[in-house]
């Protein structure tokens, strides 16, 4: 039968997911066009629901599994019982370490944080006074803001952290209500991909604009809008396509060993990391990016 | 026994909508999908939801009693992070667990006190425990996931009794006693009467506030449990576990058919209530169909569901068309 | 030195700044039957709450069997040997009759279980022994308000107490079920049950109570010995003056046909049920309990679905889906169970008031016209003498009686063609009554075509003109103005 | 007779009504006054601690945070008012989005893409109506399906992606400003406003109270309970839509994922502010009053610098007071449980 590989993403419908999944699908399309791939993960942020999805695929037989970790330590005992089943199990983007999968494909966060902190320090001339907009939970959020932090010259100041709750809606209020309290604030790190359009909302409700500099995360459309029109400055960019389609090949390798033997027998060869890369996209070089990929 | 007879003596059977629904995705699945009826399917299709059974439980008693308790999904995080943290202080497996579920229970005993005292509605109460507790887990955790536990706490989500996995074990056993004793036992069926009318209740001399202690207290243990549970599963405890789930839980006990205007059902229901749920979600695994279209679905057959249940229900308590609109409300 | 089990001295009681007993001191011997009489709002549902443990007082203090005794709960008048039958019928519809009985009391084995076999039997015991023949599995949702009311004393039975206080109990009882209650009573007075008894029935009261004490705004008038004392001097007492006429005066002429209802069935509740209505006359439907009376009156009124049958008004046919259609036309329901058909208990008396009638109180674009809606409260208030008069209080604050008014109140507000009333006057005190009954017939007298349903034989004889007599579903008789108790009962129990 | 008694009970009304004194008296012991006042307290505190707490532009952004919550809230009073619930609002807002900016990206005009919106908004709420009140499922379950199928599909129709380049015509809606205060504002409190009236005295709204005291004697009262509770449901609807046009314009998207978790704060905010999860009781300024609190304590925390971290805990104990205080007022009123 035709071999069958899953991507289980911490929330679905989102953009950037979107890229990765096509990235898997081109791969396998490649290796062999009999490969079957699907999609599937919970519509909320429940870790122990990942782990419900991973399970599930085990029971059903799929060849392997491509796991974005919305949780690092609660997915560990179901990417175990994969592995201990003979099932391939690759992470992207957000790793679970303590875990026995195969391989990690992606940027490390505390990387990615600390690519954006220092470019943003650097547009603020190292005098920075900046705001972060976040939610608490999710640990790939706070690493991020982790290297952010310890990417900052010595002038440079965190002044707030705000609470957005995920949303971007949430972000604009809370975001004007911070610049309010906080006049001297001229730059905002967005820590994931929701809240930069509020960010920019923000500082219109306050006419700020030109004297706030917005880093995005991710290059969401929106995000890619607003940098175009000048609004937002940069963002962050992974590389989620790239990210679907080496977990794929990855996958694939795993399981069909070659001749001489892997460091983790029965699978075949596969590297234990392989970083996408990271870069921030500036109005210069988002044209790749203004249309993303039909699923 | 003429047709129309035998319609009506079929018809009797409660929960008749949702048993169809669920016989009928199963027959489809098993013809289809060979895989689905396969015991680790199975074994995968009660472990994924059985946190939410065994807090079905709880909830089936407090929704009888016209009440609800939102903080259930504020508990069982709380619980997990807790006996995480005990665990990590050596306390010991049994203290722990102890522990855990005692600071589980004041939570319960807190949102009993506020709904007698204040006489305020438990969905009130109850959402502010919830909010609060999910700061609290917050606070305590800084966000970061609590883990390395000894492997012997392993035992209370992976470990196996006669051959099945001990949560769910756990879950029969404790489906049975509640089912028997909500059946046939003096206290807990004072739960009718207040459900039922509160003061009908109280002149018969049911002292109110103390058994609304006890099944708020007792529905956060079971919260606290399936935290304890969770935490083993997933050999960590962080403060997403249980994002949605108290609408989960309210919502299998629902289906089952205890009214929120209170004073009726079973636990029967809930536990088909749990199936459906579960079995839904399983499909879509199963099937691999587009996973966007999963909430569609789901909304759809519930709708179904609990429209056919109503249609056959109407159907069995005849033209009463007045004596409805109570029941059907909040 | 006598033998007192009850004694309240002092007792007052407040809600809020409202101050509804007054100074209340009673004194009451083992074994008698008591009866607390007085006008509607008097105070005597709130005793009886006191002694009972629902309410605490605000001052004074109550000796029950030689000790001073302040029940907090419910639970402990109960334990200690007092039962009440609630003035408002206070059961779980969902449960079975058996459930509701016992309820809190099942009989259990050792660890707590409930022995159900035992529990039906006993059950079925307590409704033999008062002469009832009620399915201790029905569920008591489907019973009408007069099988309730007989769980409810079947509850009290079941409690063993020391006193029994029947609030109001023969209020929704037909003749058979009132009389098979006086064997009850005497019963228990032979067992040395003490019993305390509300009623605004006062021959009942006059034939079965020892003593009686009369209570009027709170405060204790007097306390006679039944032996002594006259039905005159009691209603003296009660609303300080004499009342003349009971009951108004019959028809003299009866005019044309203004309502008929045609071959009225459904299946199992009853069958070719056929009337007229005339000008100026009050019909009366006489029956005993759970003859069909309400099914029929409530599916004339589009609230339940009759199989066949069809309702001419003023000659006309018209077709009635449901109590909106049926009030458009003029036709309209007093309920009999006001809780739970009727009033909104949490709405204030002048919301209450207009319920039915709202859509006569908007100008064109909808809006409420609330002056008029005031003077239209005050009005009734007044003219109903409900009390307090305060028409922004909470109908679950009145007392029963004033309830009761609110709910007349608000259906004669909607200005029926056609008014069906079932029960009008449960638990309105006598002067009221009167004034009620005397509305009634001037309503008649200005064109209303006007149908009560009582289990009061005299008020239907007193009242009516012509009487139906039902009986299992069906109308065994119409009997003229002058018919007594005995052809009544005859036809009813055929 | 008569007579006689009116004596009597002419006393208990001059008790009950004696002027404007008990009028006034009356109206400071409401539920919407006692939520003004931890509002003004909180706002004292507030602009002790941080100057910028009074300034014009912070007000202005606390409105427009408040802006969708109000909309969701009122609609939720309307629905918990005659004995119900709505939990799909969030995701109805979602939805709406997501059709709106999809219209406009596929070339339709502003006009008829918000027209077409609202009316889907509607059409859904219309949907959760017809289930509750012709078919008389319970409305826990009929609006739990429907927040389900509604984030299903914005979900299905986007396949998680921003749509985004809308038409700068469409964002005027939102980010426009009149006297330098956003249009929303003015839209939600002339909603407020209306709302508030009609429920006070316009007689199809007014009836929603009796439904929800007790549907089956408003039933026998000849009130015609299913189209009021239809109606319910079809505003709340609406309101959503409106909700999402505002959101979609304001921040120039729609997203699949907006409104989420929406629903749990409008039934918060309208208890709060009044309304009863029995039913029958409800305010429109209530509910607004409610929405003002949560939004100024968030407010608050940014102002004054409060680690997100507590932020769960004081919403929660701000939850707690303001139900001791009218639970309060209520045991002075001798009404029962809410
Ligand atoms: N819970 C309450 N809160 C406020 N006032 C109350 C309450 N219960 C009763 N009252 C008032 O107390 C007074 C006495 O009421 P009570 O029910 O004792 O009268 P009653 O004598 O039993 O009248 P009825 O014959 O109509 O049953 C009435 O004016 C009533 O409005
Ligand atoms: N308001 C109501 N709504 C629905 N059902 C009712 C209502 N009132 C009574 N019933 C039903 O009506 C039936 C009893 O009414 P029925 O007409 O048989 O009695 P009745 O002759 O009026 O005597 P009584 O009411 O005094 O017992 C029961 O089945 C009861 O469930
Ligand atoms: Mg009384
Ligand atoms: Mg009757």
């Amino acid at each position: 039968a035709a071999e069958r590989y899953a991507m289980v993403v911490f929330l679905k419908g989102s953009e950037f997911f979107n890229w990765a999944y096509k990235g898997m699908i081109d791969a396998a399309e490649m290796l062999d066009p009999s490969i079957e791939v699907e999609l599937q993960g919970p519509s909320t942020w429940d870790a122990a629901l990942e782990a419900r999805a991973i399970e599930q695929l085990i029971a059903k037989g799929v060849n392997g599994v491509i796991v974005t970790a919305g949780e690092a330590s609660a997915l560990v005992p179901a990417i175990n019982k994969a592995i201990d089943a003979k099932i391939p199990v690759i992470t992207f983007d957000s790793d679970a370490p303590a875990s026995k999968r195969l391989s990690f494909v992606g940027t490390n966060n505390y990387n990615a944080g600390y690519v954006a902190g220092k470019a943003i320090s650097e547009w603020l001339g190292g005098k920075g006074k900046i705001g972060i907009s976040t939610f608490p939970g999710p640990a790939h959020l706070a690493e991020r803001v982790e290297g952010f932090t310890a990417a900052l010259a010595e002038g440079d100041e965190i002044v707030a952290i705000v609470n957005d709750e995920g949303g971007v809606a949430v972000a604009e209020t809370q975001l004007t209500a911070m610049l309010q309290a906080n006049p001297d604030i001229d730059g905002i790190f967005a820590a994931h991909g929701n809240p930069g359009p509020g960010a920019c909302a923000a500082v219109r409700n306050l006419g700020r604009q030109g004297k706030v500099e917005i880093m995005g995360f991710d290059f969401g459309m929106p995000n890619i809008e607003l940098i175009e029109k000048g609004e937002m400055r940069g963002t962050v960019g992974q590389d989620p396509y790239l990210m679907g389609f080496m977990s794929m090949i990855l996958a694939y390798n795993a399981n069909h060993p070659t001749e001489i033997t892997a460091q983790r027998p029965p699978f075949g060869h596969v590297p234990p990391l392989v970083d996408t890369g990271v870069s921030i996209i500036y109005k210069e070089n988002i044209g790749k990016y203004m249309s993303p990929p039909k699923l | 026994m003429s047709l129309n007879e035998k319609f009506r003596t079929i018809t009797k059977v409660k929960n008749l909508g949702l048993l169809t629904t669920i016989v009928l995705i199963i027959i489809g699945m098993a013809i289809f999908f060979p895989r689905f009826l396969s015991p680790i399917n199975i074994e995968i299709l009660g472990m994924g939801f059985v946190q939410e059974a065994i807090m079905a439980l709880g909830m089936t008693l407090i929704i009888i009693s016209a009440g609800i308790d939102l903080s259930i999904a504020g508990v069982m995080p709380f619980s997990a992070i807790m006996v995480g943290i005990f665990l990590n202080n050596n306390f010991g497996i049994t203290v722990s667990i102890l522990l855990a579920l005692l600071l589980s229970a004041l939570v319960g005993f807190v949102n009993a006190q506020m709904i007698n005292r204040l006489k305020v509605h438990p969905f009130i109460c109850t959402l502010a425990t919830l909010t609060t507790l999910r700061g609290v887990n917050l606070v305590i955790t800084k966000g970061e996931t609590v883990t390395g536990f000894p492997p012997a706490f392993y035992f209370f989500g992976q470990g196996r009794v006669f051959g099945i996995p001990f949560p769910i074990f756990l879950f029969a056993v404790m489906a049975i006693a509640f089912t028997y004793l909500l059946k046939n036992h003096k206290y807990f069926q004072q739960v009718y009467f207040i459900g039922g009318n509160i003061n009908s209740a109280r002149y018969s001399g049911i002292n109110i506030d103390r058994f609304i202690i006890f099944i708020y207290v007792l529905n956060s243990i079971l919260a606290g449990i399936a935290g304890i549970i969770t935490a083993s599963q997933y050999i960590s405890a962080n403060t997403g576990f249980g994002i949605g789930i108290e609408l989960r839980v309210i919502t299998v006990v629902i289906i089952g058919g205890v009214s929120l205007s209170g004073g009726k059902g079973n636990i029967g229901g809930t536990i088909l209530g749990i199936l459906f749920l579960a079995i839904i979600n399983n499909t879509f695994v199963q099937t691999g169909a587009p996973t966007y279209w999963q909430e569609v679905v789901y909304g759809s057959m519930l709708l179904i569901a609990v429209f056919l249940e109503e249609y056959i229900g109407a159907k069995r308590e005849g033209t009463g068309v007045l004596k409805r609109w109570r029941e059907f409300m909040l | 030195m006598i033998n007192y089990i009850l004694k309240i001295e002092g007792i007052s009681k407040r809600f809020f700044t409202n101050k509804v007993l007054d100074d209340i001191n009673l004194k009451i011997k083992k074994g008698e039957v008591h009866a607390v009489v007085g006008e509607n709002g008097a105070g005597k549902t709130t005793l009886m709450k006191i002694i009972g443990g629902i309410y605490t007082s605000s001052e004074g203090k109550i000796i029950f069997d030689g000790c001073k005794v302040n029940f907090s709960s419910p639970q402990e008048a109960i334990n200690s040997g007092i039962s009440i039958v609630h003035q408002e019928l206070s059961l779980v519809p969902k449960l079975k009759v058996a459930q509701n009985i016992f309820s809190h009391r099942e009989p259990v084995n050792r660890l707590g279980f409930i022995k159900w076999a035992e529990l039906r039997y006993k059950a079925k015991q307590i409704l033999k022994h008062i002469g009832v023949d009620i399915d201790p599995s029905t569920l008591v949702g489907d019973l009408s308000v007069g099988m309730q009311q007989i769980v409810e004393i079947a509850k009290a039975l079941s409690q063993n107490a020391k006193i029994i206080i029947f609030d109001e109990p023969t209020s929704a009882l037909s003749e058979k079920e009132v009389n098979l209650f006086y064997q009850v009573i005497n019963d228990l007075k032979s067992k040395g049950v003490t019993i305390i008894f509300i009623s605004h029935k006062l021959t009942e009261v006059f034939k079965i109570s020892d003593k009686m004490s009369v209570l009027r705004d709170g405060k204790l008038i007097g306390t006679r010995k039944t032996k002594e004392t006259s039905i005159e001097e009691i209603i003296k007492m009660m609303v300080g003056r004499e009342l003349g006429n009971l009951y108004p005066d019959k028809s003299s002429h009866i005019g044309e046909k203004i309502f008929s209802v045609k071959g009225f069935s459904r299946k199992a509740k009853f069958e070719g049920i056929e009337f007229d209505l005339y000008k100026g006359e009050i019909l009366g439907f006489a029956g005993l309990v759970g003859s069909g009376r309400t099914e029929v009156a409530r599916s004339i009124f589009g609230a339940e679905k009759p199989e066949s049958g069809e309702v001419i008004l003023e000659g006309k046919k018209v077709e009635i889906k449901s109590p909106r259609d049926a009030i458009k036309n003029g036709i309209c329901y007093l309920t009999e169970d006001r809780r739970n058909w009727g009033l909104f208990l949490e709405k204030t008396l002048r919301q209450n008031i207009i319920a039915a009638s709202i859509n006569k109180f908007v100008n064109k674009r909808g809006f409420l016209k609330n002056r008029e809606i005031k003077e239209k409260a005050k009005h009734f208030i007044d003219y109903l003498n409900i009390k307090p008069a305060d028409d922004k209080i909470l109908i679950l604050n009145l007392s029963g009686g004033n309830q009761q008014k609110t709910l007349l109140a608000q259906w004669l507000n909607a200005e029926p063609k056609i008014l069906i009333a079932d029960e009008p006057t449960r638990g309105v005190d006598v002067g009221a009554k009167a004034e009620i009954h005397k509305h009634l017939r001037k309503l008649v007298e200005s064109g209303v075509g006007v149908i009560i349903i009582s289990s009061e034989l005299p008020e239907i004889i007193g009242l009516c003109d012509r009487i139906a007599v039902f009986n299992e579903g069906k109308i065994t008789g119409i009997l003229e103005k002058d018919a007594t108790q005995e052809e009544i009962m005859k036809y009813a129990t055929l | 007779m008569i007579n006689d008694k009116a004596k009597n009970s002419s006393q208990l009304i001059m008790n009950s009504s004696s002027g404007h004194l008990s009028r006034l008296k009356e109206i400071l012991d409401t539920r919407e006054i006692g939520l003004l006042l931890i509002i003004f307290v909180a706002s004292i505190l507030l602009s002790i601690f941080s100057e910028n707490f009074l300034t014009f532009s912070n007000l202005t952004s606390v409105a427009i945070g408040m802006n969708y919550d109000v909309l969701l809230a009122l609609g939720m009073t309307l629905v918990l008012l005659s004995k119900g619930i709505d939990l799909s609002v969030g995701s109805i807002l979602g939805l709406t989005g997501i059709i709106t900016t999809m219209l406009l990206q596929a070339g339709v005009s502003i006009l008829f893409a918000v027209i077409l919106g609202l009316l889907s908004g509607t059409f859904l709420g219309f949907i959760n109506g017809i289930f509750i009140a012709k078919f008389r499922i319970n409305p826990f379950i009929v609006t739990l399906g429907m927040m389900a199928i509604a984030r299903g599909l914005s979900v299905i129709l986007t396949s998680g992606y921003f749509v985004s380049n809308l038409p700068e015509g469409y964002l005027i809606i939102g980010q426009g400003k009149f006297l330098g205060i956003p249009n929303p504002t003015y839209v939600m409190i002339l909603f407020v406003i209306l709302f508030d009236y009609l429920l006070r005295k316009w007689g199809p709204f007014y009836k929603a109270f009796y439904i929800g005291t007790n549907p089956d004697a408003a039933e026998l009262s000849g009130i015609n309970v299913s189209s009021i509770i239809l109606a319910g449901y079809v505003i709340s609807g609406f309101l959503s839509g409106l909700a999402a046009i505002f959101m979609t314009s304001r921040l120039a998207m729609g997203y699949a994922q907006f409104g989420l978790g929406a629903e749990l704060k409008a039934i918060c905010a309208a208890i709060i502010g009044g309304a009863s999860m029995g039913g029958g009781e409800g305010s429109i300024v209530g509910a607004f009053l409610g929405v003002m609190l949560l939004a100024i304590i968030n407010n608050g925390f940014v102002l004054l610098n409060l680690s997100i971290y507590w932020q769960g805990v004081i919403n929660g104990l701000i939850l707690v007071i303001a139900v001791t205080v009218d639970a309060i007022r209520r045991a002075r009123k001798g009404k029962s449980r809410v």
